[in-house]
């Protein structure tokens, strides 16, 4: 399975999705620069972490309107695979891919830490390779993750079953201790309606290497890889 | 190339697109900064959010309408932010 | 343009001698431009005129120094298979006082730029902070709170979002810098030798491009103003304050090392104090040409702007590229690519000038070679030395040992800094294998397969008692912690934070603690490769500490051989590398306990040390050890602690000694605790003593969550979660609004 | 704890401090909006600048003296931002 990861100007996970994913058996990734308009021979497609043009504005805001983002959006109507990771989760709220949006973080602070996420729904095609209710220890590093989605929308979510990942702690319990940053109903991360897109705030492409803590980010990537 | 020259013949106008979040958002900055007014010494403050202002010097001859649509699909955020304009 | 009058000399800070100078460099009167010029590059924050000829006593070569401290924007060390390491730290003290957020960010900046300007990519940053108290309800630690906020923020905000992670670095409080706070920003990148960039103009005919962000009047003479004590009319030097643009860089960053590698650059120099002047004649003069420029080329930012205010703005994120001629479209082509505002303003020659122009008009025309390297040099008056005064241990009534070790938990420079490290970014890069909270950072330069440690050290009190003791022992500590994680130190950058050099009291410190650490980087074999001078660090309640700040890195051979301090497992046998130790001096047992900052630092043999340091290197090596620990502020006690809790294991010992509290909180040095596993015990124990190196049993780790000490025949035990409250909420609770 | 209970007697009146950076200071926010605005099509941009904006609630018999002393110190730093106050 071929990856595009997209680098805008100020994208700095982007290296380190490309690391991770080329050490997966089966898997690679390629570069796109974000004014390309193509993306032609792909299976699927990574909008990394950073600060896509500064964060000015607001987190995502100006990626969104980047000429490869058009591409992103017909591939995704078209049943792509689209994963946005912590930046790349705020551009695909700002585009419109994914519903909400994310703010500062309650405590006002950039948190960078090792965080537990409880997988709620393996109905996708992001966590079918993971357990329900399975805890993953994924580290997070964002000043702006706060989830937010008015009361139809989360309720939109819940039914759908779009949630696929909540903050929580060592044991799995869901609650305000384990939010680290104010998100309703502790989102971590969730998918389009059509569950091709996926968007979350922590970042599996730095728990693939034991020497780094946790290898728990590979069932995600394992999840796309498995037919 | 980046700070653009403007046509010197067209007048300009500066508008203010100032933009806040919704009641319903939770604003934890503006949450601290009630504390911090408060611990100064002035009472009685009430609810404070805090929010950005967007200062545009734009020509005279620029539709309310553009601005209208600047303010929407980029300056602001409608899933959690309002936004007025003044001149 | 207005006449030089004795004023205007004056308030460029150029004296009447070094007038003289610059007329007889130039034959003539300079005019008001050429006078600024010469005011910055001259200041001491360029120069360096009152410490270059002390730094000449720091050794700089080695088998492993590609690049000389001096010679560029940072030195190089090879570190093998064709890899190099650029590294180097910088001090943004002052712009930190006037705007902590800015004024951190930029220095963060400042010194990416010193090392991508090499040819390095940047891999990992550290800071070194110091602030004035941050407890009570004073207006003064009310303020040194929003410092040390805004400071943290700033580095926070530049790091996070060039994707470089901040992996580690150190942080004191205390009174001498209420008002002046230290911000020290430490960069190091990788690259391969042959990518070693030169900051010269070579090849006359070659043009000279500009890169970046646009000239502004933002800190318009930041370097004269970094050369001057603070004062409260500071506050009004608005200029001199500089808003960093972190996504800029990385977008300079990127293009840089594109270019770099595309073989166009005859020579590179970023734009830092001193700006478009220091850059110009700097590369002019490395590559023995001259430059000529025209300001008229230069992309602005604001309108109306003069030469002098062009030539002397120190606006971020810009850099100076000498392009070898025949290659400038293919460097166009960059710059677009990564939209960075760029033009063609000038080009190499013969003359050995600087000369820039403004259209047709010539504004300043300086030999380069005289402005860039001949800045008059002083050796100031030192007071004499005189030896400390060696504390009275009987003067200091013995506290209870429960309490004082919560107390020293609980003491802002020895709690942990988690709520700094945690607004850092140090996971991105995939590198940080020991994460911040351990001695020594970790990293996996993924590039290189190389494992990199390092470290920041300087204990302020033993340098303010003694200074040359405390030179000396910064660099110690610095190895010690690098040793606990496996590594062997490779080199050391520096940099030196004091008073007013006119004072003779201050000159005494700055030359005394130059000497110990020379001394001991000699004893270590970690040459000096470059570093920086912040002088005139006063607020008007004097000089704060001197602090000669250590930035050391080394390499670790094996990835199975990166250890950490926390415990591993319950049954573990806890040991002490080293004497037990009994030096009280200059402790912080006595300043958090006693209140006093008194007697002697510890005094360090280089022997014993390097002993010590070995043997637990060599240990880790051969796989015996499963963790360890320097034993530094707080002593025994703290270390012990410190242990328990990153392991959340308890640990039941006992320290030998006559009086308590001297047991378990002197600061004796050339001390590590290790842990092993029992059956290890024989083996480790014949191989300290076929070295003769002195160790102690100290007990064992426990799964009961409790440390239990026995000194002088009573035992004291803390259940874990009486130390960890002290610790581990200190600094959030100071720092939290919510009160 | 974050939305501070006021005195419903005393009457509030609602005052907006605008805080924008120095004509003087780099604005790299206000630089990228104006470029992201010319993306979007309105020619003719000059110079955009971003600030924050914080509305607070106060008694209404808040001196503006304290309103002032409040901006000065808390809410903008003199050193790089200019701020006005609107009620
Ligand atoms: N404390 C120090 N120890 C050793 N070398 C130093 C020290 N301070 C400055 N230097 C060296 O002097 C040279 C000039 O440094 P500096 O002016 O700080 O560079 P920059 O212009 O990038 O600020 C550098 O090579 C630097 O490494
Ligand atoms: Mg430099």
């Amino acid at each position: 399975m071929k990856f595009a990861v997209i680098r805008f100007p100020g994208s700095n996970c982007d290296q380190d999705c490309v690391l991770a994913i080329n050490n997966l058996p089966g898997a690679s990734a390629d570069f796109v620069w974000h004014k390309d308009t193509s993306l032609a021979g792909f299976d699927g497609v990574v909008v990394p972490g950073g600060f896509s043009y500064g964060d000015y504005l607001r987190c995502g805001a100006i990626a969104r309107f980047s000429p490869i983002m058009q591409t992103v959006k017909s591939f995704a109507a078209s049943g792509g695979t689209v994963l946005g990771i912590c930046n790349g989760f705020q551009i695909l709220c700002e585009s419109g891919l994914l519903p909400g949006a994310l703010v500062r973080n309650k405590g006002l602070h950039f948190v960078c830490k090792h965080q537990s996420i409880r997988v709620e729904s393996t109905n996708s095609r992001f966590t079918r390779a993971a357990t329900k209710g399975q805890v993953l220890n994924i580290p997070i590093a964002h000043g702006e993750g706060c989830y937010f989605a008015d009361d139809a929308t989360l309720a939109a979510l819940n039914a759908n079953d779009q949630i696929l990942v909540r903050y929580c702690d060592a044991q799995g319990q869901i609650n305000d201790a384990s939010n680290p940053n104010g998100s309703r109903e502790n989102i971590a991360g969730i998918c389009n309606e059509t569950r091709n897109v996926f968007g979350l705030m922590p970042h599996p492409e730095r728990a693939c290497d034991a020497a780094l803590g946790s290898t728990d980010g590979l069932v995600i990537f394992q999840s796309l890889l498995k037919n | 190339m980046f700070e653009p020259i403007r046509n010197e013949n067209l007048r300009a106008m500066k508008v203010l697109v100032t933009v806040l979040p919704k009641p319903s958002v939770l604003d934890p900055q503006g949450a601290a900064a009630a504390e911090a007014i408060r611990h100064l010494g002035l009472t009685g403050v009430g609810r404070v959010r805090i929010g950005k202002v967007i200062e545009l010097e734009l020509p005279d001859s620029t539709p309310d309408s553009e601005i209208h649509r600047i303010a929407k699909d980029l300056l602001s955020n409608p899933v959690i932010e309002d936004y007025s304009i003044s001149k | 343009m207005s006449a030089i009058t004795p004023e205007i000399i004056s308030k460029h800070g150029i004296t009447p001698d070094e007038y003289e100078r610059i007329k007889s460099i130039l034959g003539r009167d300079p005019n008001l431009t050429e006078l600024g010029v010469f005011s910055v590059m001259w200041s001491e924050h360029c120069s360096y005129k009152n410490s270059k000829l002390e730094l000449k006593k720091f050794p700089v070569t080695g088998p492993r120094v590609l690049v000389k401290a001096g010679e560029e924007n940072a030195g190089v060390i090879d570190i093998g298979d064709g890899w190099a390491i650029a590294f180097k730290m910088e001090s943004h003290n002052h712009p930190s006082a006037i705007e902590p957020f800015q004024g951190a960010a930029t220095g963060v900046g400042g010194i990416i730029r010193d090392i991508f300007t090499m040819g390095a990519r940047p891999v990992f940053s550290m800071n070194s902070l110091r602030f004035g108290d941050i407890r009570g309800d004073s207006q003064q630690s009310a303020t040194n709170r929003r410092l040390f906020e805004g400071v943290v923020n700033g580095i926070a905000h530049y790091g996070n979002c060039i994707g470089i992670p901040t992996i580690g670095g150190e942080v004191y409080f205390d009174d001498s810098y209420s008002g002046n706070p230290l911000v020290n920003v430490f960069c190091l990148g990788i690259l391969k030798h042959e990518q070693i960039a030169r900051g010269a103009a070579k090849g006359v005919g070659n043009p000279v491009f500009y890169v970046g962000a646009e000239t502004g009047r933002d800190g318009l003479a930041g370097a004269a103003f970094a050369s001057r004590e603070l004062t409260e009319e500071s506050k009004e030097d608005r200029p001199a304050v500089q808003v960093g643009d972190p996504f800029r860089e990385k977008l300079l960053l990127e293009a840089c090392l594109e270019l770099l590698a595309s073989g166009c650059v005859a020579g590179i120099q970023d734009m830092g104090a001193a700006g478009l002047t220091c850059s110009t004649c700097e590369t002019a003069s490395r590559g023995g040409t001259g430059v000529e420029i025209d300001v008229n080329l230069v992309p602005k930012r604001e309108t109306g702007m003069t030469p002098y205010e062009i030539l002397l703005s120190e606006s971020q994120e810009r850099m100076l590229v000498i392009v070898k001629k025949g290659e400038e479209d293919k460097v166009r082509a960059i710059f677009e690519k990564w939209d960075l505002p760029y033009a063609h303003v000038g080009v190499v020659n013969d003359d050995g000038m600087m000369r820039v122009r403004e259209g047709d008009n010539i504004a300043v025309e300086i030999p380069a070679r005289q402005l860039a390297d001949e800045a008059p040099l002083y050796s100031r008056e030192a007071a004499p030395k005189k030896a400390p005064e060696p504390l009275d241990l009987a003067s200091v009534p013995g506290a209870d040992p429960l309490t004082a070790l919560e107390t020293l938990l609980a003491h802002p420079s020895i709690a942990s800094k988690q709520w700094v490290w945690q607004q850092y970014d140090h996971m991105v890069r995939l590198g940080a294998t020991v994460l911040p909270g351990s001695d020594a950072a970790v990293f996996i330069v993924r590039e290189a397969d190389k494992i990199l440690a390092a470290s920041t050290d300087c204990n302020a009190i033993y340098c303010k008692q003694d200074p040359r003791e405390g030179g000396r022992i910064a660099v110690a500590e610095a190895a010690r912690n690098i040793a606990c994680t496996g590594a062997t130190p490779l080199a050391v950058t520096d940099n030196l934070n004091f008073g007013n050099p006119h004072k003779p009291e201050n000159f005494l410190q700055l030359r005394e603690a130059i000497e110990g650490l020379a001394e001991a980087c000699r004893a270590f074999d970690t040459p000096v490769t470059g570093g920086n001078v912040s002088l005139y660090n006063e607020s008007p309640a004097g000089a704060i500490d001197p602090t000669p700040t250590v930035g050391m890195v080394g390499l670790v051979e094996k990835p199975e051989h990166i250890t950490t301090q926390a415990f591993k497992a319950a049954g573990d046998i806890i040991l002490l590398i080293g004497e037990p130790g009994d030096e009280l001096g200059a402790s912080h047992y006595l300043l958090a306990v006693h209140g006093r900052k008194a007697g002697a630092p510890p005094q360090l043999d280089y022997a014993k040390e390097l002993a010590v340091q070995n043997a637990v290197r060599d240990l880790i090596r051969q796989g015996l050890v499963k963790s360890a620990h320097d034993c530094s502020e707080g002593g025994l006690a703290v270390n012990l602690a410190e242990s328990c809790l990153s392991g959340n294991l308890g640990a039941k010992t006992e320290i030998p000694g006559t009086r308590a509290d001297v047991a378990l909180f002197n600061e004796s040095q050339s001390r590590i605790v290790i842990t092993f596993a029992p059956r290890h015990a024989s083996e480790i124990l014949d191989f300290l003593k076929s070295r003769s190196v002195p160790h102690t049993r100290l007990g064992e780790v426990t799964k009961a969550p409790t440390l239990t000490i026995e000194a002088t025949g009573k035992t004291f035990a803390w259940p874990l979660e009486k130390l960890r409250t002290p610790f581990e909420k200190t600094i959030p609770s100071l720092m939290s609004w919510e009160k």
